[in-house]
């Protein structure tokens, strides 16, 4: 259903995205990996049609994505759901609102303009809020909520507009094991239930492994690695991380029981000096 | 470190302290030159010569007091009692203050043993403790008394005129008049103008007592009395401040309407055509720089004079302001959130309103109500030139000099104004940047 | 999993979805009387105004032009003694800009001293915080031109009133600013140097002063774009400066516009040259300092 | 063409608002007599008038002759003179009054060379139009240019700005305007010298005059040309009679004793607008 | 020489310093040990008359600390020098300058405005800078160096002072481990070559076993050890920390060996978002 054929995407001299090519047939959970740098963001900012590509196509059912333009662009923006590594929220406005803003390409601007949606798609958001498990911050501003709580509301903006496709660029990284892992459920929930479509960047191979169904590997641009999670070897991983034989895979986890929060106990054991008053 | 870099060190150091108090000193110096050119180009020794301190006195003692003239026109005769001199403070007929008594002879008790009797045929007789009894006689321009030749300072006689100023009050004498000014605390004549039947009457009298004018009940006429004192003017002086700050709003307000959209022209971000976003930019500058001193010069001509003349020129100039600012504020904005908008399909329309507005409008606010404060100022000011509100009031009281308690009323109510004013903003800041979108 | 809090029963989506209902309609109702006020307000009030002033907005409008170009016509007809009329009016001009100099100095060190007493933290006096902030407070409120009338009359006429009052409006401006700023100061450097028996002075000059001082002046420099605004305002009701050049040279009317549009023309550029080159500098001192 | 409004302008300087406050009855009459909104302005300074005139925003003022030949030069057919005040002796002039401290020791423009003499509103007939001809012709070598016979020229900005200024010694000598009528120490019968006196501002006795202009002739009463011919007739009918219907409403609007008003052409200005346009050009 | 008598501190009802009394008759080493809000730090405050106790006494060698005001309380500050955790340098100025500081108590306001110190204190300075390995240092600005080297500048300015007593209130707490060993090492050269007094808060057992002459353990504000390195058994510890059998010791170790400082392996897995210009 989704081809994305020699894409490619370039800024000044450096490409970014080198002549990419994926073909998904069904509905999966796809995780993309790679350092940083490696133009994960870029692929999929092109998807979803945030920035234009330099060359190459986009094809999803028959229709090329990669064309279109205005009203119709717009409209595949809409089917096709982003989620962001810092949740791009409208941080002063509330949840409820928030995942409202996912009906915006079918509503009239005139209505939005005042904030004016029906009541059957304020219920609906609250609907989804619920199924996330954050109906209860709805009335809150989206500021006031913690990071995993604000992904979740990113996530459920993204359900609100019915996408066919979702994707994820780097969804957990600003979260600690415990969000991450909350979010990352979400999303397999969403993906094994409503069969949507999800790809998201992940930045380490353990959620890669654990969640998805087919894992990218992408360095320098190109795509250097195409398969099942059980194909993704140590060796493999050393290739697309550039990295040598001190490598470990501990150092890119997020797992909860690999990894010693550090912040909590640095927190602790150096108290912020208190003044007097 | 070896002994020998040890020493460099040292020098750098030395060499390091020696600039730096170079600037230390500099500094300061240079602002100590350039107060020191300023000090003889305003030429502050002339001015310490010429500063009148008399006037200070003046002007603060008679900021609190008033005064109750007693005069004689010599050639009629007829003798006027009257608040500030003036004929609105002037005592009905029949009436006079209680410290004048006496018919052939008019007595003024100035207080303090000080008297001064008017007798008939233009003679006055002045008593003033420790000096004996003065006595003069006005014939057509002429006076003759029994003044001494050396007077003390605060008594200035000729033939023609002769002033005598004590703590107690004030007599000056001419051929065609004699006036005493006898001093009071307070502002006369506040409430109600002798004029009035309410003049004089307790709150309680006049809120619970009996009707006092037949022909109203009382606490409207007190109110219209009040309203309509043609002493005081409380009307005009409402109706006064009341266009000063609707000069503020209107002005305010509009430059920012008008500013916001003109912002977006300007901005980097949201305009991708350079030169409108130059010229955008160009008349912003313009509309600033002219400043609103000349744009209230200029739009006088084609409004005339009034507050909507100053609002307009407050409105011209913040506009400009506001452009400016607006437009910072919006090359500000955080991508993340227009892209998260944006990432929906949204319109552009709906992306600004989305994405850009919840960001800038707490900005804006601040500002827009940070202007509405200070503008209340610059309100008072341009009124003073384009003719309206309590800013003419106050520089026409101040350059005629007459009654300096009406000039520290009018201060009062500017200051007071002003810090309402700042209150109003800061009250609807925390009101509105503290509630979502 | 629920983030309710604990001991709360997690509410029923229904309670949710009405109870939010509730509040969006509520928020409706008070954003539309909001703007339903503020509407009828611009309206009423432009009416006001119209209706107050002598002439009407609407038969304006189209002279807006007039003055201007009258003025400039002049100008232009006798474009050949401009240069010499700007030259004439350069040392008016001079005494505007000191004007606004000399008060932006001395207000700022006035407004430095009042901050720094009455910011939480810094104060020398703790107690006294409270009055140093009605003092810049008041100071702020009162216009200039209240002032300088008042000093007018004391003093005489010339730039001193002017300065004095352009002062003292300033310090309170300024000490306002400046104690929002320090009110942000990083207080370790100042506790460090308490530790080593330093004075309230020496603990305010090198431990806080070297922090603010970017902002300080900064801040000092907007300021000084205002008071040459306000030098020159206040020239024209009587302190002497280019203001007063101004007044006089619009008086005369025709004949003398050819002064006036010189005035006119150093106003605007001076106004215009101290606006950019303050704002340049003032975006270099805060450039590289966190928000 | 039909008026819907009546503004009437007040020359600023002398107590707007109170001046306002004593058109007040004349504002009734008006009303009464045009059967429209009388409204009464008063702009900062004599310019303002000026200008609203000429930009058709007022309809009616008591211009000084200056004043109106500013206005007659900048557009000859924006106001038409209609009337002047006469005083009580039957004339209808005053004059300007140069006058400085006594402790100053001037006691004549001879003693004025190189000091520092102040005029009041460029606009006024008699605080700066006419003393800067007449007193150029009081002997060889005077001139009113800063720094040449007077060591300084400034302006004041109004009457009562020079009065208190020669009073606290700001400047040495200035001139204002007085109608000339009664005694020096009384600051004659009326004009701004009166005033200061009545006010308690100044004390005769330390002032002295050192000079004193040719009869001025009184500012006219002008109407807006552009003004439908009834509007123009009632107002001159009003003004010329108002003494006779009501002389307390006569005095305030006239600024003191007087005995109305009579009419006038703008003949009677001729020589007024030929020396303020030698003078300032135009 | 230095006597704390139930020297006590309250912040309204919370009473962060308790009766606390120590005796010491010469030149110690001390450091004092206990969690965080123990009152390590408001103990030390009040030494330097930083802030003023609610009861109790300080005598140092007859003089009552407690009872000074104004310039006198400021000459005991100046002959009792404080460190702290966060270097409380003036991060503007260059190095000497801060070590300077050290001078102010002896100095005119106006003389330090104007940046006239003395010749030979600002060789002095030098040397001093020297003796602690940084002065290469001296020119440059206090927040261009590295922590330990700001910290060491700190401890330059005490020197500076001359003192007869150093306080240092957790000097090490924000030192990576190589740092905080040069740290400690510094203070202890000063205590054994000056023969100055030294009172460290630490918040590692294993430093102050290592460092110090004597051991204060404090608790919720009252002292609950006082003895030598050796008395201080796990059992002791225990107590001091109010820790359940579960208490490790290395948990509290800044030791270079056993510390793998988490702040720089997070830094590397969670990478800056790229967002296009
Ligand atoms: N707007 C842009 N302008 C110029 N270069 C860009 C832009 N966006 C991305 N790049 C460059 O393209 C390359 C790929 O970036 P991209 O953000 O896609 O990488 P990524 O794999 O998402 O890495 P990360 O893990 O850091 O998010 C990088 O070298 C980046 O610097
Ligand atoms: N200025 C203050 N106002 C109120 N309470 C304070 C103040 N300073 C300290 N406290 C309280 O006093 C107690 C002791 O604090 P102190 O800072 O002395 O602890 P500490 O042993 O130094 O701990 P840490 O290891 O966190 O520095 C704490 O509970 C703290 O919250
Ligand atoms: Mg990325
Ligand atoms: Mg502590």
């Amino acid at each position: 259903m989704l081809q994305i054929d020699r894409l490619t995407k370039r800024f000044g001299d450096k490409t970014a995205v080198d002549a990419a090519t994926i073909s998904v047939d069904k509905p999966t959970m796809i995780g993309i990996i790679g350092r940083s740098g490696a133009g994960k963001s870029t692929l999929l900012r092109m998807v979803n049609r945030l920035s234009d590509a330099s060359e190459g196509t986009i094809t999803f059912e028959g229709e090329e994505i990669t064309a279109l333009r205005g009203a119709a662009k717009r409209h595949w923006q809409s089917r096709c759901a982003m989620i962001f590594q810092q949740f791009n929220l409208v941080p002063r406005m509330d949840v409820v609102s928030n995942v409202l803003h996912g009906t915006l390409n079918r509503r009239s601007t005139l209505s939005t303009m005042f904030n004016l949606y029906p009541q059957s798609d304020i219920h609906k958001a609250i609907e989804i809020l619920d199924r996330l498990g954050i109906a209860e911050q709805a009335p809150k501003r989206a500021e006031a909520l913690s990071g995993g709580q604000q992904q979740r509301v990113a996530i459920a903006r993204a359900l609100m507009q019915n996408p066919k496709i979702i994707l994820a660029d780097e969804p957990i990284a600003s979260l600690d094991p415990m969000n991450a892992q909350v979010v990352m459920q979400s999303l397999r929930t969403i993906h094994e239930e409503d069969g949507r479509m999800v790809i998201a960047n992940l930045h380490t191979l353990d959620t890669a492994r654990r969640y998805c169904d087919r894992v990218i590997g992408m360095r320098d641009g190109r795509i250097v690695f195409d398969g099942t999670p059980a194909q993704l070897t140590t060796g493999v991983a050393r290739d697309i991380y550039g990295a040598g034989a001190d490598f470990s895979e501990a150092a890119t986890s997020t797992e909860i029981e690999t990894l010693d929060r550090p912040g909590v106990r640095a927190r602790t054991s150096t108290p912020e000096p208190v003044h007097p008053a | 470190m070896t002994t020998a870099d040890l020493t460099l060190t040292k020098q750098e150091a030395d060499t390091l302290f020696r600039r730096k108090r170079l600037m230390a000193f500099g500094i300061p110096g240079v602002v100590t030159l350039y107060l020191a050119y300023i000090f003889f180009a305003f030429d502050l020794p002339g001015l310490a010569q010429r500063a009148n301190l008399d006037n200070a006195i003046t002007l603060a003692s008679d900021s609190w007091s008033h005064k109750v003239h007693v005069t004689r026109d010599n050639r009629s005769g007829d003798i006027t009692y009257a608040v500030e001199g003036e004929r609105k403070g002037t005592y009905p007929d029949g009436q006079r203050p209680a410290w004048v008594s006496g018919d052939e002879v008019i007595t003024i008790a100035l207080g303090g043993e000080h008297v001064v009797r008017y007798l008939p045929d233009n003679r006055t007789e002045i008593e003033i403790p420790g000096l004996p009894l003065i006595d003069v006689q006005a014939e057509g321009r002429k006076l003759t008394s029994n003044l001494p030749q050396d007077l003390p300072d605060w008594i200035s006689a000729s033939s023609r005129r002769i002033s005598i100023t004590t703590p107690e009050g004030r007599i000056t004498l001419t051929g065609a008049r004699t006036e005493v000014f006898n001093y009071f605390p307070g502002w006369e004549l506040f409430w109600f103008t002798l004029d009035s039947p309410y003049h004089g009457q307790s709150l309680g009298t006049i809120l619970f007592g009996d009707r006092i004018d037949p022909a109203r009940g009382n606490i409207p006429g007190a109110v219209s009395d009040w309203w309509n004192n043609a002493m005081w003017r409380h009307k005009d002086v409402v109706w006064a401040i009341g266009e000063t700050i609707l000069m503020a709003f209107l002005g305010t307000m509009g430059a920012a309407l008008i500013a916001l959209p003109l912002a977006f022209l300007a901005a980097k971000r949201f305009s991708p055509i350079m030169l409108l976003r130059a010229a955008t930019r160009r008349l912003f500058d313009f509309v600033r720089g002219v400043d609103a001193l000349i744009w209230t010069v200029v739009l006088a001509r084609a409004f005339g004079p009034g507050p909507l003349t100053g609002a307009l020129a407050i409105l011209i100039t913040d506009t400009g302001t506001f452009g400016k600012i607006f437009s910072e504020a919006l090359e500000n904005v955080d991508q993340k959130q227009i892209e998260g908008v944006s990432s929906t399909g949204a319109k552009p329309l709906q992306r600004y309103r989305f994405g850009v507005i919840p960001q800038v409008v707490p900005v804006l606010l601040a500002q827009i109500l940070y202007f509405l404060e200070s503008n209340t100022r610059s309100a008072t000011i341009i009124g003073a030139i384009t003719g309206g509100g309590i800013g003419l009031m106050l520089t026409q009281a101040i350059q005629t000099q007459k009654d300096w308690e009406e000039v520290a009323y009018y201060i009062m109510l500017i200051i007071a104004m002003v810090m309402f004013m700042d209150w109003v903003s800061g009250w609807l800041r925390g009101k509105m940047i503290g509630r979502k979108d | 999993m629920s983030d309710a809090a604990l001991g709360s029963a997690p509410q029923g989506i229904d309670t949710i979805q009405s109870s939010y209902m509730a509040q969006v309609q509520r928020r409706r109702l008070y954003g539309g009387l909001t703007l339903l006020i503020f509407v009828i307000l611009m309206a009423s009030g432009f009416n006001i105004a119209d209706d107050r002033n002598a002439g009407g907005f609407w038969d304006g409008l189209h002279q807006i032009g007039d003055y201007p170009a009258e003025v400039l016509t002049e100008a232009w007809e006798k474009r050949a003694d401009l240069p010499a009329l700007i030259l004439k009016y350069v040392p008016a001009l001079v005494e505007t800009v000191n004007i606004a100099a000399v008060s932006t100095l001395i207000g700022g060190m006035g407004g430095l001293v009042l901050s720094l007493l009455g910011t939480r933290g810094l104060a020398k006096w703790p107690r006294l915080i409270p009055l140093f902030r009605r003092i810049s407070d008041i100071m702020r409120a009162v216009p200039e031109i209240v002032i300088a009338l008042m000093l007018i009359f004391v003093l005489g006429g010339g730039p001193v009133p002017a300065m004095i009052a352009i002062a003292i409006h300033t310090a309170g401006a300024l000490g306002k600013m400046f104690s929002e700023v320090a009110e942000n100061a990083d207080l370790k450097p100042v506790e460090g140097l308490a530790s080593t028996g330093a004075t309230w002075s020496q603990r305010m000059v090198l431990g806080v002063l070297p922090q603010v001082a970017p902002n300080y002046i900064s801040y000092a420099l907007l300021r000084f774009e205002i008071n040459i605004r306000a030098s020159a305002i206040l020239g024209f009701v009587g302190a002497g400066g280019l203001g007063y050049e101004l007044r006089n040279a619009m008086a005369w009317g025709p004949g003398r516009f050819d002064e006036a549009g010189a005035i006119f023309i150093l106003l605007f550029g001076t106004i215009v040259f101290f606006d950019q080159v303050s704002s340049r500098y003032r975006n270099r001192l805060t450039e590289g300092q966190g928000q | 063409e039909e008026i819907t409004e009546f503004r009437i302008g007040v020359l600023g300087g002398e107590n707007a608002q109170d001046r306002i406050n004593n058109y007040q009855c004349l504002v009734d009459y008006t009303s009464e007599a045009l059967g429209v909104e009388t409204k009464v302005f008063a702009p900062a300074d004599y310019n303002g008038v000026i200008q609203g005139l000429l930009g058709g925003t007022l309809d009616m003022a008591w211009l000084g002759a200056s004043s109106y030949a500013a206005t007659y030069l900048q557009d000859p057919n924006a106001v038409e003179p209609v009337l002047v005040k006469v005083n009580l002796d039957g004339s209808i002039g005053y004059h300007s009054i140069g006058f400085a401290r006594k402790d100053s020791g001037v006691t004549s423009l001879d003693d004025m060379e190189g000091k520092v003499f102040g005029f009041g509103d460029p606009n006024s007939t008699s605080g700066y139009l006419i003393p800067s001809i007449e007193i150029p012709q009081y002997k060889a070598g005077i001139t009113m240019e800063s720094g040449e016979y007077f060591g300084e020229v400034k302006f004041t900005g109004g009457h009562e700005q020079t009065i208190v200024a020669v009073n606290n010694g700001d400047i040495d000598g200035g001139v204002t305007w007085a109608d000339g009528q009664g005694n020096w120490e009384d600051g004659y019968n009326s004009g701004a010298l009166r005033r200061a006196v009545d006010a308690g501002l100044v004390d005769m006795n330390e002032l002295v005059q050192i000079w004193k202009s040719d009869v001025i002739p009184e500012g006219p009463i002008v109407l807006r040309s552009a003004l439908p011919d009834d509007v123009k007739a009632k107002m001159t009918e009003l003004m010329d009679n108002l003494y006779e219907t009501d002389a307390d409403c006569s005095y305030g609007v006239f600024a003191g004793d007087n005995l109305g008003a009579q009419p006038v052409t703008h003949e009677t200005y001729i020589s007024i607008v030929e020396a303020r346009k030698a003078k300032i050009g135009g």
